[in-house]
């Protein structure tokens, strides 16, 4: 039977668009979710996430407390909702960090001679060979810790990976029929780059971009694991996870929920990049 | 040898009514009936237009039409066994002992990764338990019978390493390996030059003189008048007509049968439109013979004016590429000359440097040593800046048409951005003169390549070049990608094109049926260097230089029964 | 001719190898001595000892550390240079010897961490390619929730799980292989994760390519065309980001080496930056940069291997 | 003290002999095992397995005699005379004797040992004269009550000559000592290897047994974390865990399968230090209001599951001559209010932030991630919101070691928290003398709280001096009230010191002097 299916996807090609997963529905549905927690958290709190009750503290979820509470008799639910904006926050910036210097690289090494690209390739190695742990350790050592300081690290540790993506895409597009086809017709360089080069070049960095956010995240957490994320009491969902890692025997609910949200993100923004990658190569 | 060795009887496959939740619609039925004998030690081919389902039912024979397609035959006798229902178990034994296949895409049907002898070797391993050292020995037999150069050394290869022919070759060798007595060949010699594909149809017909039972899939009658018995005529999934070779070809009663032979421009003389042959395009007097008559005229005057200088000129032109270790000549010291509305036609087999010189015309490259002359004025010399005002005069067609457009743009946007680089009026009414030019529908405007005909889209890229309203335009294999009755329109096309502007045409192609039909001159490479340049009817009845003689020898020609004429 | 092609390219690879640890180690050296914070503290006992005024003097002359930074940074260059790597501030032995002890360790965890998310990856991929769409969701689900799972907290759970509740596995690293499991668990799933959603996507494409098709007209079994054919295409880009892993996986290892106590790089560099160790620091990371670049030649050569086109797409 | 918390499930039985203890330290590692060498916790824990110091304390905290046998000052407290015992040889054979004294005071007070604890304890300490074999005199500048006290931590343990001769690197590896157990190996990042010492007989005069130790030795591993180090006894993998956290005490006894040691440590209680050398803390007021609003008692309550008790000095509880005074610490937001409004920061923004002249009333709080526990992390958070209902911006920097010595250096902080163990009541000169204040930009300084009295000065200075113990007690006592009064401090609990272990484990306890775990006496029973 796999048989069967294995050669009628060969007849039939990649090129059919795929009609709107469920998952992807359900990805949307998610992010749709986390843009309200960030931009109107209050909406979906039940408790400030901020106002300790010690004697409150390690209530297992509850109704009254949806995820329970935390060592400081906190709302675990209405921190992780507040949590929101700035993991993300720390997702996003990295990865805006991590592309926008994965560019220059890229574009640099792709776009420049033959030179360039052989000193941006080193420099590259230098980076990539560089442990990202000790990178963020550095950088936070350097700067203080804090989302800021964690957001460079993990930024400019991820940003080797996409220049060398970044730098393949430009030189297979600068090789392309259609950049050829641009030249005989007279059209100047600047014209290609911005018209034809940049544009396909730079179409899969959206899918990257979607598939960095959530690995930004977990990044983020291991250094809050290290002690060196965001500051107290800002709720973070690294940093809610690896306080409550002490207490995973006696109050699995202080990681459980922060780590599904991290896992919850993750998996919806691979599942959207995947979409997005799917309907780009559908174009193509 | 009694039973023939495939028997069909009303074969029918549908796609697209699989049950799946998604995309329930209809099931569309691409092969309606198809009737089918093979008979040991004879060859059968299946011909019609691409889409016609050939290649569907190629693979339907073998059970690999896909678990998406249901699959119907009142008979289905592969090497004598029933196969109507067979399991999945079943069917690998048929696959490779029964029946050997050679897909359609010979170019991407061997694993890259993979040595061809382990290709090669697979079936014997498979179905004979063979060892590896006894598989990769009777691989190197294998290649050694379809007359790979250097078995030994090339057996370790893999097809990334190896020429197209080769691949095409290989690929046979693995469907003979268990020397099955059907033997399915799907488009064997597409896309590969004549030499090579002279090799491959012997190999065809050494495998049918060994008893093997041969059906043969083309859309490309030449090729199919040399060797098949019996040819199947296909339409939209049926078949139309069916008999002896000599007696299809010779008489043909149905119109596609007759639509596919008169595409086929080998027998159609310059100027005669492939596809209309009421009416030769040619009616007129070339604007240049005109211009000619005119010049010649005037030579009866006192002060013969200097000859026109020719629209593109190539002047002893080198080119080489460092590769590896060595160098490439890609080409060595070529030179010639294109008139205002005629068409150099540039042929030679793979890698003689045909795309090279394509490039030195578009000034793509920069030439070692020679200089290229665009109507009588530098042209290569120049820096790019100083081209780039005179790029619009000379215009280019390519064979990847899809690969030359910016994936991201509508039909539209192409156009208008060729108008822009030729400094007109980049207005909707413009695009619209271009794709009325072209014969392209208008509303193929607002649409992406992607949804448009491999022929619409070769189109699209001729009104591209067409943009800048051109002097010179440069062809490189603009048709080899397309079947025959698509084929026989572009190049109508382009003939007409010619007529009514005066174009000169640098065009390439390695098929001497298109190069003869659409030539004034013609140029003959070989290695980099033009071993043979003349006018088109002379050099094609009356080769001076081996290379050309063999090229023409090779080239498969439309045999008749009767040999007359096939157009009324 | 071909061999003074390859002669140079291996000077150029060679040249390129030791730009990377020369740049890596001026990198590390000033950002060490930028961040806030005193090695005389760290030379004087670090956490909790009570250093005087006149003992931190006394050690920053002893160092060299009042010296200028250029001083100090092209003694170090100096001391680099003739392959010796300097004294520990903290534990005052060669780092080199420190380093030699710990390498074994973390190299193990990696290797054997990458070894096992290559088989989960390839498991997994094998699986989700020939399952039904279900089990392809199913598999899918598995990839994208291990490549989300922070180390530590994928430690911690496996030692609740593992140790603690079941008992089959010690919490913390020991002498037997067994200490061994949950370490390189711990970094081989979120990895395995990441590599198999490469491999599936990989070797999907390749089951859609016509010698799929090609293979299974010669009789190849569903399972043959997976493993002859499409895992070899799947392995390809996995192998490529083997050098990288082994970069990833030494951060891994800071977290995974001190939750599960094992002795290691990964600990040594955390320590070492928060003492300020500067030796030490700069020591690891140069062996650590040494590693990746011998990974990226060893990937190079494999995938070569695997994929002649490599290497005639560079000669083109 | 030492008081086991869970009882022992099973009736303690005969000593065994035998078997290889494994002891997991959640502290650092130490980066020497000489603990002369610089000098911290983590030295002083393992350190006492195989080094002795000259005296030591009971469990009342009366100086009883261990390698010296008894010992007088001279009148004017100038002159100690040590009498060391004459049968003691360190493991490398070499005698104990007054010349060993001499040689380990030199080495203590030499600057290239880099010694900082133990050589801060001989301060007064000018010289040791070997009057005979046995009898080591001490020489000080001026007289030193607390030096008893002092000579009995592990960090002015007496080490063999011959191995302080090998030099500094070879003697980190291994020191050379009297003690039960001998440093076989050490493998960094993962273990040290202890042997039993077969020809040990010493120990202090309170010891349980004669004769070497019942362990055939000792393997003491390093796991930093504390969930693993619990998971790693749960499993049976290691026998004894320092640093237990207070969820994991909880847990232990309710499940009553682990016994507990609660040691709390000498020396200073665990307190947060309000820097009074700058604004807004140099004002009495706005300290006092800090204390008033932070609400503690409930937080420790949860955190620490009952595991720690509040305090309300700045001694540790286990010092004879901690003061405590709860009245001045009680929760009071409308006080505090008050108190804050008087000080003039009286405008406060959206936050509820006070201000005074636009300066914001921020509180920089850098939290050492090593040193303070989560739990205490979580009580700095619960400070940090309940002061903040009365106006105070509570900044908490969590930063790694050194950048928090960075932070305290360059004096960017308000409020810090720094646990200081030292045997005494002499602590208080350390933490609280203005001497303690170094002005310049780097150095450690110990009075974090930059408490500069000069009434305080006199008083600590005549108490270290005074020889006579309800005079030193009442100097103490005085000293104490000023500090406390001040609102300098704000007191949390003891240093917490708690040990889990294995009821295999028996006879072990923690020693009275610096509350380290010695396993002298201890055995594996079946
Ligand atoms: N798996 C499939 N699902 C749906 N439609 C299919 C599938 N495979 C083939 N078809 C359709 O069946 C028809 C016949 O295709 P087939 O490949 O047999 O054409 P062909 O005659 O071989 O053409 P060509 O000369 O271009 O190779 C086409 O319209 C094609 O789009
Ligand atoms: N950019 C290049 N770098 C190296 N070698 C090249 C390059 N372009 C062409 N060549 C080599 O130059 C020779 C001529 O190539 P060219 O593409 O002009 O041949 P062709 O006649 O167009 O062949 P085909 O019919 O296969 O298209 C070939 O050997 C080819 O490998
Ligand atoms: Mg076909
Ligand atoms: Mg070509």
């Amino acid at each position: 039977m796999s048989d069967l299916e294995l050669s009628n996807r060969a007849v039939r090609g990649r090129a059919l668009p795929r009609p709107p997963r469920a998952g992807t529905v359900a990805a949307l549905a998610f992010v749709a979710f986390l843009a309200v927690a960030t931009v109107a958290p209050w909406l979906l709190q039940t408790a400030d996430p901020l106002a300790i009750a010690p004697r409150e503290a390690f209530e297992p979820p509850s109704a009254a407390h949806w995820f329970g509470t935390d060592e400081s008799g906190r709302d675990v639910y209405s921190r992780v909702i507040e949590g929101t904006a700035t993991s993300l926050l720390i997702g996003v910036s990295a990865t805006a960090i991590g592309l926008a210097l994965g560019l220059l690289l890229g574009g640099l090494a792709g776009l420049g001679g033959r030179v360039l690209d052989f000193v941006v390739g080193r420099v590259n190695e230098v980076l990539f060979a560089f442990p990202g742990i000790l990178l963020a350790l550095l950088i936070i050592v350097l700067w203080g810790p804090g989302p800021v300081t964690a957001t460079i690290a993990v930024g400019l540790s991820t940003a080797p990976g996409y220049a060398r993506i970044i730098r393949g895409e430009l030189v297979t597009v600068r090789s392309s029929g259609y950049v050829e086809a641009a030249r005989v017709l007279g059209h100047g360089r600047a014209r290609v780059l911005a018209r034809h080069i940049l544009p396909n070049a730079l179409a899969p960095m959206v899918v990257l971009a979607t598939l960095g956010i959530g690995q930004a995240v977990v990044w983020a957490s291991a250094l809050s694991y290290l002690g060196l994320g965001a500051q107290p009491p800002a709720p973070e969902w690294g940093a809610m996870l690896s306080a409550g890692r002490t207490y995973i025997t006696t109050a699995w609910w202080l990681t459980v929920f922060p780590g599904l949200m991290i896992v919850l993100t993750t998996i919806t923004t691979t599942v959207l990049g995947r979409a997005l990658a799917a309907r780009d190569g559908a174009r193509r | 040898m009694s039973a023939p060795v495939l028997e069909v009887r009303g074969l029918s496959v549908a796609f697209g009514g699989d049950g799946r939740r998604r995309g329930a619609r209809d099931a569309v039925e691409v092969v309606r009936g198809v009737d089918l004998t093979v008979e040991a030690g004879t060859c059968v081919a299946i011909v019609g237009e691409s889409g016609s389902g050939k290649s569907v039912t190629a693979r339907a024979l073998l059970g690999l039409a896909g678990s998406g397609a249901l699959v119907r035959a009142d008979r289905l006798t592969v090497a004598w066994a029933d196969r109507r229902d067979a399991s999945e178990r079943e069917w690998r034994r048929t696959r490779g002992v029964g029946a050997g296949l050679v897909l359609q895409d010979a170019l991407v049907s061997l694993d890259p990764l993979r040595t061809i002898g382990r290709e090669i070797g697979d079936p014997l391993r498979i179905h004979r338990r063979m060892s590896h050292a006894a598989a990769r020995a009777r691989a190197i037999e294998l290649l050694e019978l379809v007359g790979m150069p250097h078995p030994t050394i090339t057996v370790d290869r893999r097809s990334g390493e190896l020429s197209g022919g080769m691949r095409q070759r290989a690929l046979i060798a693995s469907a003979l390996a268990l020397d099955p007595p059907l033997l399915i060949a799907d488009e064997p010699t597409t896309a590969l030059d004549v030499g090579v594909q002279a090799r491959v149809l012997g190999l065809l017909d050494e495998a049918r003189a060994r008893g093997a039972g041969v059906l043969l899939i083309s859309h490309d009658l030449a090729v199919v008048s040399r060797i098949a018995d019996t040819v199947i005529v296909l339409d939209r999934g049926a078949v139309v007509e069916t008999g002896p070779t000599a007696e299809i070809l010779g008489a043909p009663r149905h119109p596609v049968t007759r639509a596919l032979i008169e595409a086929v421009p080998t027998e159609v003389p310059r100027g005669v439109g492939l596809t209309t042959r009421d009416r030769p395009v040619r009616s007129a007097q070339p604007v240049v013979e005109a211009a000619r008559t005119a010049s010649a005229a005037s030579t009866t005057g006192r002060t013969p004016p200097p000859p026109p200088a020719p629209a593109l000129e190539g002047i002893g032109l080198s080119k080489s590429f460092r590769v590896g270790a060595g160098t490439t000549h890609a080409v060595q010291d070529v030179s010639f000359r294109v008139e205002r509305g005629r068409t150099l036609g540039l042929v030679g087999e793979s890698g003689s440097g045909k795309t090279t010189i394509a490039r030195l015309a578009l000034a793509l490259a920069a030439p070692d040593a020679g200089e290229v002359r665009l109507a009588g004025e530098p042209w290569s010399p120049l820096p790019e800046r100083d081209r780039r005002t005179r790029r619009s005069r000379i215009g280019a067609v390519y064979q990847d048409a899809f690969g030359s457009f910016d994936p991201r743009w509508s039909v539209g946007r192409i156009l208008r951005d060729a108008l822009v680089a030729a400094r007109r009026d980049p207005s909707d009414a413009a695009v619209t003169a271009l794709l009325d030019q072209v014969h392209v529908p208008t509303d193929a405007a607002a649409r992406h390549p992607l949804a448009l005909s491999g022929g619409q889209r070769q189109r699209i890229a001729i009104a591209r070049a067409l943009a800048g309203s051109p002097d010179v335009l440069v062809c490189d294999e603009p048709v080899s990608a397309l079947d025959a009755t698509v084929q026989a329109r572009v190049l109508d096309l382009l003939d007409e094109l010619q007529r009514d502007h005066g174009l000169a045409m640098l065009f390439i192609s390695h098929d001497l049926g298109v190069i003869r039909h659409m030539s004034d001159t013609v140029a003959v490479m070989r290695s980099g260097r033009i071993v043979e340049h003349g006018d088109a009817e002379r050099v094609f009845t009356a080769p001076e230089h081996e290379v050309t003689a063999a090229l023409i020898r090779d080239s498969p020609r439309l045999a008749r029964g009767d040999g007359s004429a096939g157009f009324r | 001719m071909p061999r003074s092609r390859t002669l140079r390219r291996v000077a150029l690879r060679l040249a390129g190898a030791v730009f990377v640890l020369w740049a890596v180690a001026t990198l590390t050296f000033f950002a060490v001595h930028l961040v806030p914070g005193d090695p005389a503290q760290a030379i004087l006992g670090g956490p909790g000892s009570q250093a005087s005024q006149e003992a931190l003097d006394q050690v920053r002359a002893d160092y060299g550390l009042d010296r200028p930074l250029a001083v100090q940074y092209l003694a170090m260059l100096g001391r680099l240079a003739s392959g010796d790597l300097g004294d520990s501030y903290a534990l005052k032995t060669p780092v080199a010897d420190l380093i030699a002890g710990q390498l074994l360790g973390t190299l193990t965890l990696a290797l054997l961490a990458l070894v096992v998310a290559w088989v989960l990856a390839i498991g997994l991929a094998l699986w989700s390619t020939s399952a039904g769409r279900i089990g392809r969701a199913i598999a899918a689900g598995i990839e994208l929730t291990a490549a989300a799972l922070p180390h530590f907290w994928l430690a911690t759970v496996l030692i609740a799980v593992f140790s603690t509740s079941l008992g089959w596995l010690p919490p913390v690293a020991n002498d037997q292989p067994s200490g061994l499991v949950l370490p390189v668990l711990t970094l081989a799933v979120p990895l395995a994760g990441f590599l198999a959603q490469l491999m599936r996507e990989q070797m999907l494409d390749a089951l859609e390519q016509p010698f799929t098709t090609s293979a299974l007209a010669r009789g190849e079994t569903a399972a043959g065309i997976r493993l002859r054919h499409a895992l070899r295409h799947a392995a390809l880009p996995a192998v490529n980001l083997s050098g990288w892993a082994i970069g990833y996986l030494i951060s891994g290892a800071v977290v995974v080496e001190t939750i599960f106590a094992r002795p290691g790089l990964g600990r040594t560099l955390l320590r070492a930056t928060e003492l300020r160790d500067v030796p030490v620091v700069i020591g690891v990371v140069l062996v650590v940069a040494l590693v990746y670049v011998a990974m990226t030649v060893l990937t190079d050569l494999v995938s070569r291997a695997i994929d002649p086109r490599i290497a005639l797409e560079e000669r083109a | 003290g030492c008081t086991p918390a869970a009882e022992s499930p099973e009736a303690s039985g005969d000593p065994v002999t035998g078997g290889t203890l494994v002891y997991a330290s959640g502290d650092g590692e130490p980066s020497c095992l000489d603990p002369h060498v610089g000098g911290n916790y983590p030295q002083a824990l393992i350190a006492g397995q195989f080094l002795e110091s000259l005296v030591s304390l009971d469990d009342s905290g009366e100086v009883i005699p261990w390698l010296a046998t008894e010992w007088t000052a001279s009148d004017d407290g100038l002159t100690w005379d040590f009498t060391l015992r004459d049968d003691v040889s360190f493991t490398d054979g070499t005698p104990l004797n007054a010349e060993a004294v001499k040689v380990n005071v030199e080495h203590l007070k030499d600057p290239d040992t880099q010694s900082s604890t133990g050589y801060l304890a001989l301060g007064k300490v000018d010289s040791v004269e070997v009057v005979s074999d046995t009898v080591a005199r001490f020489h000080l500048s001026a007289p030193d009550s607390a030096l008893l006290e002092s000579l009995t931590q592990p960090w002015n343990a007496i080490e063999s000559p011959a191995g302080i001769a090998r030099g500094m690197e070879e003697n980190c590896l291994a020191p050379i000592g009297t003690g039960p157990f001998i440093v076989d190996e050490w493998v960094p990042q993962d273990h040290v290897s202890l042997v039993r010492n077969d020809d040990y007989d010493t120990g202090p005069a309170d010891r349980a047994h004669d004769g070497a130790a019942y362990l055939d030795g000792i393997e003491w591993r390093f796991i930093p974390d504390s969930a693993s180090r619990y998971a790693a006894l749960q499993a049976g993998e290691v026998d004894i865990i320092d640093n237990a956290q207070p969820d994991t005490l909880d847990q232990a006894a309710k499940s009553g399968t682990l016994v507990e040691i609660d040691a709390p440590r000498p020396g200073a209680s665990n307190r947060i230090e309000l820097n009074s050398g700058q604004a807004p803390f140099d004002d009495v007021r706005v300290r006092e209001a800090f204390i008033r609003a932070a609400d503690v008692n409930d937080g420790i309550d949860a955190l620490f599951f009952g595991t720690a008790e509040r305090s309300f000095s700045v001694l540790s509880s286990v010092e004879p001559l901690a003061y405590s005074d709860e009245t001045l610490f009680a929760t009071d937001l409308d006080e505090a209010n008050a108190l804050l409004d008087e000080a003039g920061w009286t405008e406060r923004d959206a936050d509820g932030i006070r201000s005074k002249d636009g300066v914001p009333l921020t509180v920089r709080f850098p939290v050492s991630t090593n040193q303070s526990i989560p739990a205490e992390q979580s009580l700095f958070e619960q400070i940090q919101a309940t002061a903040k209902e009365a106006g105070f911006d509570v900044q908490l920097e969590p930063l790694d070691l050194s950048g928090w010595y960075g932070a305290l250096f360059t004096h960017e902080y308000e409020a810090v928290s720094a646990p200081y163990t030292k045997v005494g009541p002499d602590v208080l000169r350390i933490l609280y003398h203005s001497d303690s204040i170094t002005p310049a930009p780097s150095g450690y300084f110990a009075n974090l709280a930059q408490l500069d009295d000069p009434e305080l000065d006199a008083l600590l200075t005549e108490a270290a001096s005074e020889s006579d113990p309800d005079a030193r007690a009442a100097l103490y006592e005085q000293a104490q009230q000023i500090i406390l009064g001040g609102f300098y401090a704000l007191p949390l609990y003891d240093q917490q010191n708690h040990f889990l272990h294995s009821p295999k484990l028996q006879g072990v306890r923690a020693m009275p002097t610096v509350s380290t775990p010695t396993f002298a006496d201890a055995w594996l029973a079946d």
